[in-house]
């Protein structure tokens, strides 16, 4: 065992904060955007719509959201990856690869809700 | 964690239970530059003193007196104590415990924060600390957990002592067994102290574990170290007919009643004092264990014990206190009755007989751990100071790992500060040794089905041991035991084994504790023969009367050879303050 | 001492075995499963991240885009892959208010607060929070 | 003959044969045995060569763990009768090192649990004299929970994370770390995050839960670990904000040895 400190507790703080959000809000979400909406269960105007999500709430809220569930699932697919796998070595490239996606999709959001 | 080849310590310990560990604990503390050994043949946390429950005694209270602790303990022990040993033993005891309060034990508390008390068997006052109901594990715990801390100490977990290296006089360290590998070890050290517990193990019907098979104290003796006291062995009056688990004392402490087969409060037929609606000190179900005991086998002979599969059994009725204060102060009593009996306390009464529980008796020893041979000491249910005599006041015993532990490993320590150095012949020593053990144990047996098995020797033991020199003896009976057990020496004189592997041959080990526990058997059997008298837990039918004129003297039984009969010696009782009385209790 | 005349017992080096895990060692037991199905969940949770963030750039590029979009979502095999993203949600989510009681202890007065009331506050809250949601978007 | 049940071992010889093999045994099928009894029965009348740990037989040693059909359990609080009409498998604790028959390697899960520094660290001595520390029911009852472990090592047969990555301190070793944390003697948290907080600690653990299922004292390691992690996140945070006002270890209460 090494006792030198990394990050884990860093990340996961985010996993967690993540976990919490996208456990309340994703699945809503996912029912009213992704399903009823589509089905036409319900319908509005894109411009109405739009102008809901530049409330700068909603836009904060957003950010939130995204980010934090990308970081969230990041973990714990750096995790999975490594259980299913069997693999000790691909616990480092898995990490890089998975906190950089999530890092990379926190900037491509933070970008979209910025410039709405 | 393991080295291979003559390791030297200053002091070693054999023995991981609570009075090794205590030990082992103030050899560190008292000079941190003394290296300690710790062997034991099972992980510490595994030793007995786990299983200990009700709790550890030590005057605490404003209410309660040093003065009355010493007396409830001589007169518990029928005056067989060392008064002296027992005025060391209860001063110091709650420094003790409270040492064990600041290395974190977590004792049950009084809303108040300060440590709880409760009442315990033949204490006249409330004076017994307990951790819930399991005082035991937690003192261990915390001891092993408090012992890592310290550098100097270095264990070896699953080593069996096999042999004390003597020479010149002076005990120099032991032979090992390595059970992982079956390597003999030589440890060399200039003070040894033996805390290798009791020796239950050499009766049927115990709440002993199965390690407890007085290993140290036959390394003693075969040292030529007498064993004092050995025909005083108790009988707790509450265990588990077929597993022999303790139902703790703390359940009559509590209010639980002992009933037989009538329904029927027995205990005050017997001098115990009358029932009375709230549990009253040394009275009824909290008189002494020996009477207690002694009372079920008397209620046996009339009769009026239930009949069960696994022997007679009275019933222990904890009913009435309802099912939250069970909860409360008794959950691992529910705990074990629920797993092991299948049956719930709560509604119904809890079987119960008599099982051997502690040993008095054992290595003979001084004030501070001192043996005979010079650099030997031993504390701990192995050794007898003695301040339980004949009969030990429940949690007197774990508070007594505590102070003579210490009180051992301190001697050790100055002991080995001006020992001389190790004698040339250590070496040929071990290797004799290694050809006694390959001789008696392992000359081919392999493929071996039946003939004389380990278990066989073992079973007519545990039946002339219960036969012979149970809660009630007589010279037939003891007679009988004696001729049975040199017989049984005779068939294990060599003792060929099945199992030929050096990786983990608990055959091999278990052959060497039984042959232990025969040389053990053949003290207790003489030493009962011979003291024509009645006195704590050795009850004689023929001679039911205490003889102070005579006995009121510790019994020593020296080894002559394996297999013949131990020649037995006396020495004098320490009376200071408390001449012998009568013991009344009700 | 002297080492080399230390006894000669025959020593033996115990050569342990150490059984590895299989690959498949998550189907061993039922529990296993549902644990991996737990993780598996971030596959499908981080997926429609990515859709609302997608959803959110559509909006804010204006009506073709939009269109296009929102054809791209009534396509049958999108509608199917969303009914997947939402079971495996509500089990993210189920999952986690149950686990949640493991790292809160919450006291109140003297007493701890158990287990089936902390799951309970969790799902309630969680109904809450759809409810606003549903209310802000479907009365916009 | 009363009626019995069939008993497989898994069974490991490394002086005779290099592989691990199944036998099998019939022993009589007590109502009150347990399948530590049934071992017992072997090694006395069937083969005295069947080697495996026990000691109290009554479930407070923590010795005789072993799988029992497929499951962690203690094999002396485990009964024959729940496992009618048989056949019992038996084999070692799961993710342990193998010395031989059903005796497991320990010497790891040791050095684990001493990893994080389970005895009580406080900031000044203090003397007997002193007297005892003041602790409340309510403050015993906070930790009291994590004392109760047996050290059985069930969980780390249980929890696949142990079996996957060897350097994982467990569940077990956590629940001390805690018993401590939350003992209001005990002041040494500080010098036990260094384990906890470090690669192969608590974090490590993926929360299967399957540690606290397993276990037969109540112990509930998974949530020492869940609370653990929030407390370390937190420590965390406030070292690498603040590092000044983060608690720093003043000591770790170990006793050296002077040369
Ligand atoms: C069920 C039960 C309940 C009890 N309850 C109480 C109570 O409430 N209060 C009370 O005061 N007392 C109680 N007692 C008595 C008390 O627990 C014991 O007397 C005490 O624990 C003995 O401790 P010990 O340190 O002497 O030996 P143990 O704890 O038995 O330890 C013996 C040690 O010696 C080692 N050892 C033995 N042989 C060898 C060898 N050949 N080589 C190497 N190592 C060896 C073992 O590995 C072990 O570590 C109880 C006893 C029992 C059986
Ligand atoms: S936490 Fe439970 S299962 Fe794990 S070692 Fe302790 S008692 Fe055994
Ligand atoms: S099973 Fe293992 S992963 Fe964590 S919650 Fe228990 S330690
Ligand atoms: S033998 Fe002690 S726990 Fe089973």
């Amino acid at each position: 065992m090494s006792s030198s400190r990394n990050n884990d507790p860093f990340w996961w703080s985010f996993f967690g904060a993540g976990g919490v959000f996208s456990s309340f809000f994703i699945p809503i979400h996912v029912l009213l955007l992704g399903i009823a909406l589509p089905l036409a269960w319900w319908t509005v105007e894109p411009e109405t719509l739009l102008e809901l999500v530049r409330h700068p709430l909603a836009r904060i809220y957003l950010f939130m959201l995204i980010s934090l569930t990308l970081f969230h699932a990041a973990h714990r697919i750096r995790f999975t990856l490594h259980d299913l796998l069997l693999a000790k070595q691909i616990d480092t490239p898995a990490a890089y690869l998975c906190y950089t996606g999530a890092i990379v999709g926190t900037v491509v959001t933070l970008v979209t809700v910025w410039t709405l | 964690m393991t080295r291979y080849g003559p390791d030297e310590y200053d002091v070693l310990i054999v023995g991981g239970g609570g009075a090794g560990l205590r030990a082992a604990i103030a050899v560190a503390e008292t000079d941190p530059r003394l290296k300690v050994g710790v062997v034991s043949k099972v992980y510490p946390m595994r030793s007995h003193t786990v299983s200990a429950e009700g709790g550890s005694a030590g005057v605490i209270k404003s209410n309660d007196s040093i003065d009355e602790h010493i007396y409830d303990t001589i007169s518990g022990g029928d005056w067989l104590c060392d008064q002296d040993a027992v005025e060391a033993f209860v001063n110091e005891a709650p420094k003790e415990l409270l040492r064990m309060e600041h290395w974190g034990c977590p004792w049950s508390r009084e809303p108040d924060g300060s440590v709880a008390v409760r009442s315990f068997g033949g204490m006249k006052n409330k004076r017994t600390w307990y951790a819930a109901d399991k005082t035991g594990f937690h003192m261990l715990h915390t001891l092993f957990q408090t012992s890592l801390k310290y550098e100097p100490i270095r264990r070896y977990d699953e080593f069996f002592a096999t042999t004390l290296l003597v020479d010149d006089g002076r005990c120099q360290g032991v032979v090992a067994l390595e059970m992982a590998t079956g390597r003999l070890h030589t440890i060399a050290a200039r003070s040894v102290i033996l805390c290798t517990g009791g020796f239950g193990k050499a009766f049927r019907f115990t709440t002993n574990a199965n390690i407890k098979t007085g290993d140290g104290v036959a390394l003693a003796y075969r040292a030529g170290v007498p064993l004092k006291d050995m025909e005083f062995v108790q009988y707790h009056p509450t265990g588990l007919p077929f597993t022999g688990i303790l139902i703790t004392e703390a359940t009559r402490a509590e209010g639980g009643f002992l009933l037989n087969k009538e329904d029927y409060r027995y205990l005050q037929d017997y001098n115990l004092g009358k029932p009375a609606p709230q549990p009253v000190n040394r009275t009824m179900e909290l008189g002494p264990r020996d009477r207690l005991s002694q009372a079920f086998e008397q209620e046996r002979q009339k009769g009026r014990t239930i009949k069960g599969p696994y022997g007679d059994y009275v019933h222990l009725d904890l009913r009435h206190l309802g099912e939250q204060h069970i909860n409360e102060r008794l959950p691992m009593v529910r705990e074990l009755c629920l797993k092991y009996e299948k049956i719930d306390p709560v509604t119904q009464c809890i079987p119960v007989r008599p099982v051997v529980h502690y040993t008095m008796g054992g290595i003979d020893v001084d004030i501070n751990g001192a043996t005979c041979v010079e650099g030997l000491y031993a504390a701990g249910e192995a050794s007898c100071v003695s301040i339980n005599g004949a009969n030990r006041l429940g949690s007197n015993s774990l508070t007594e790992l505590l102070v003579f532990g210490a009180r051992a490993g301190r001697a050790a320590a100055e002991h080995a500060k001006q020992a001389k150095p190790f004698s040339a012949k250590l070496a040929a020593l071990a290797r004799d040794e290694e050809q006694r053990i390959e001789e008696t144990f392992c000359k081919s047996g392999e493929g071996k089905t039946s003939g004389d098995s380990i278990a066989s020797i073992r079973e007519t033991l545990h039946h002339q041991m219960e036969a012979g020199a149970g809660i009630y003896r007589d010279e037939k009976s003891l007679q009988t035991a004696k001729e049975t057990v040199l017989e049984l020496q005779e068939r294990a004189k060599a003792l060929p084994l099945q199992d030929s592997s050096y990786t983990f041959n608990t055959e091999l080990t278990a052959a060497m504790e039984l042959r232990n526990l025969l040389e053990l058997s053949s003290a207790i059997i003489e030493s009962g023969l011979l003291r024509t008298e009645s006195r704590g837990a050795h009850q004689r039918t023929d001679f039911p009367q205490r003889d102070d004129e005579n006995y009121l003297k510790h019994s020593l039984a020296h080894r002559t050879e394996y297999g013949a009969t131990p020649r037995i010696e006396y020495a004098p009782v320490t009376i200071t303050k408390w001449p012998p009385k009568e013991r009344v209790y009700g | 001492m002297d080492t080399e005349t230390a006894p000669t017992y025959k020593r033996f080096r115990p050569s342990a075995y150490h059984p590895s895990m299989a690959l498949t060692w998550w189907m061993k037991k039922p529990s296993y499963l549902l644990y991996i199905l737990r993780e598996l969940t971030a596959v499908f949770v981080a997926a429609y991240a990515i859709i609302l963030l997608l959803t959110v750039r559509a909006l804010s590029q204006g009506g073709e885009a939009w269109d296009t979009w929102l054809a791209t979502l009534q396509r049958p095999g999108m509608i199917l892959f969303h009914g997947f993203i939402l079971a495996f949600a509500v089990y993210h989510s189920l999952t986690w208010f149950t686990l949640a009681p493991t790292a809160l202890v919450v006291r109140i007065k003297d007493k701890v607060l158990p287990a089936s009331a902390l799951i309970a506050v969790h799902v309630a809250a969680w109904v809450g929070c759809s409810a606003f949601i549903a209310w802000v978007l479907l009365s916009a | 003959m009363d009626k019995t049940i069939k008993i497989q071992v898994r069974r490991y010889l490394p002086e005779k044969q290099p592989d691990p093999f199944w036998q099998e045994y019939e022993v009589p099928l007590e109502p009150k045995w347990g399948v530590l009894d049934a071992l017992i029965y072997i090694k006395d009348h069937l083969d005295g060569s069947l080697s495996y740990r026990w000691s109290c037989h009554m479930g407070v040693c923590g010795s005789c763990g072993m799988m029992v059909n497929g499951e962690p359990a203690l094999t002396c609080a485990t009964f024959l009768e729940e496992y009618q009409p048989g056949p019992i498998r038996i084999e070692p604790l799961a993710n342990f090192k193998v010395l031989r028959d059903l005796i497991i390697d320990t010497d790891d899960f040791m050095g684990k649990l001493k990893s994080v520094k389970p005895w009580l660290i406080t900031d000044e001595k203090r003397d007997i004299t002193d007297g005892e520390n003041r602790q409340t029911p309510a403050e015993l009852k906070a930790f009291k929970q994590y004392t109760l472990c047996i050290n059985c090592m069930l969980c780390y047969s249980a929890c696949p994370v142990v079996g996957l990555n060897e350097d994982f301190v467990g569940p077990a070793a956590i629940a001390l770390a805690q018993r401590y944390n939350y003992d209001n003697r005990d002041s040494g948290n500080a010098a036990r995050h260094d384990t906890l907080l470090a690669h192969g600690g608590a974090f490590d653990c993926t929360l299967i839960g399957e540690c606290s299922r397993a276990c037969p004292k109540h112990v509930d390691p998974t949530g020492a670990i869940q609370r653990y992690k929030a407390d370390g996140a937190m420590e965390y945070w406030k070292r690498l904000i603040w590092p000044k006002a983060a608690t720093a270890p003043k000591n770790d209460g170990i006793v050296k040895q002077i040369d």
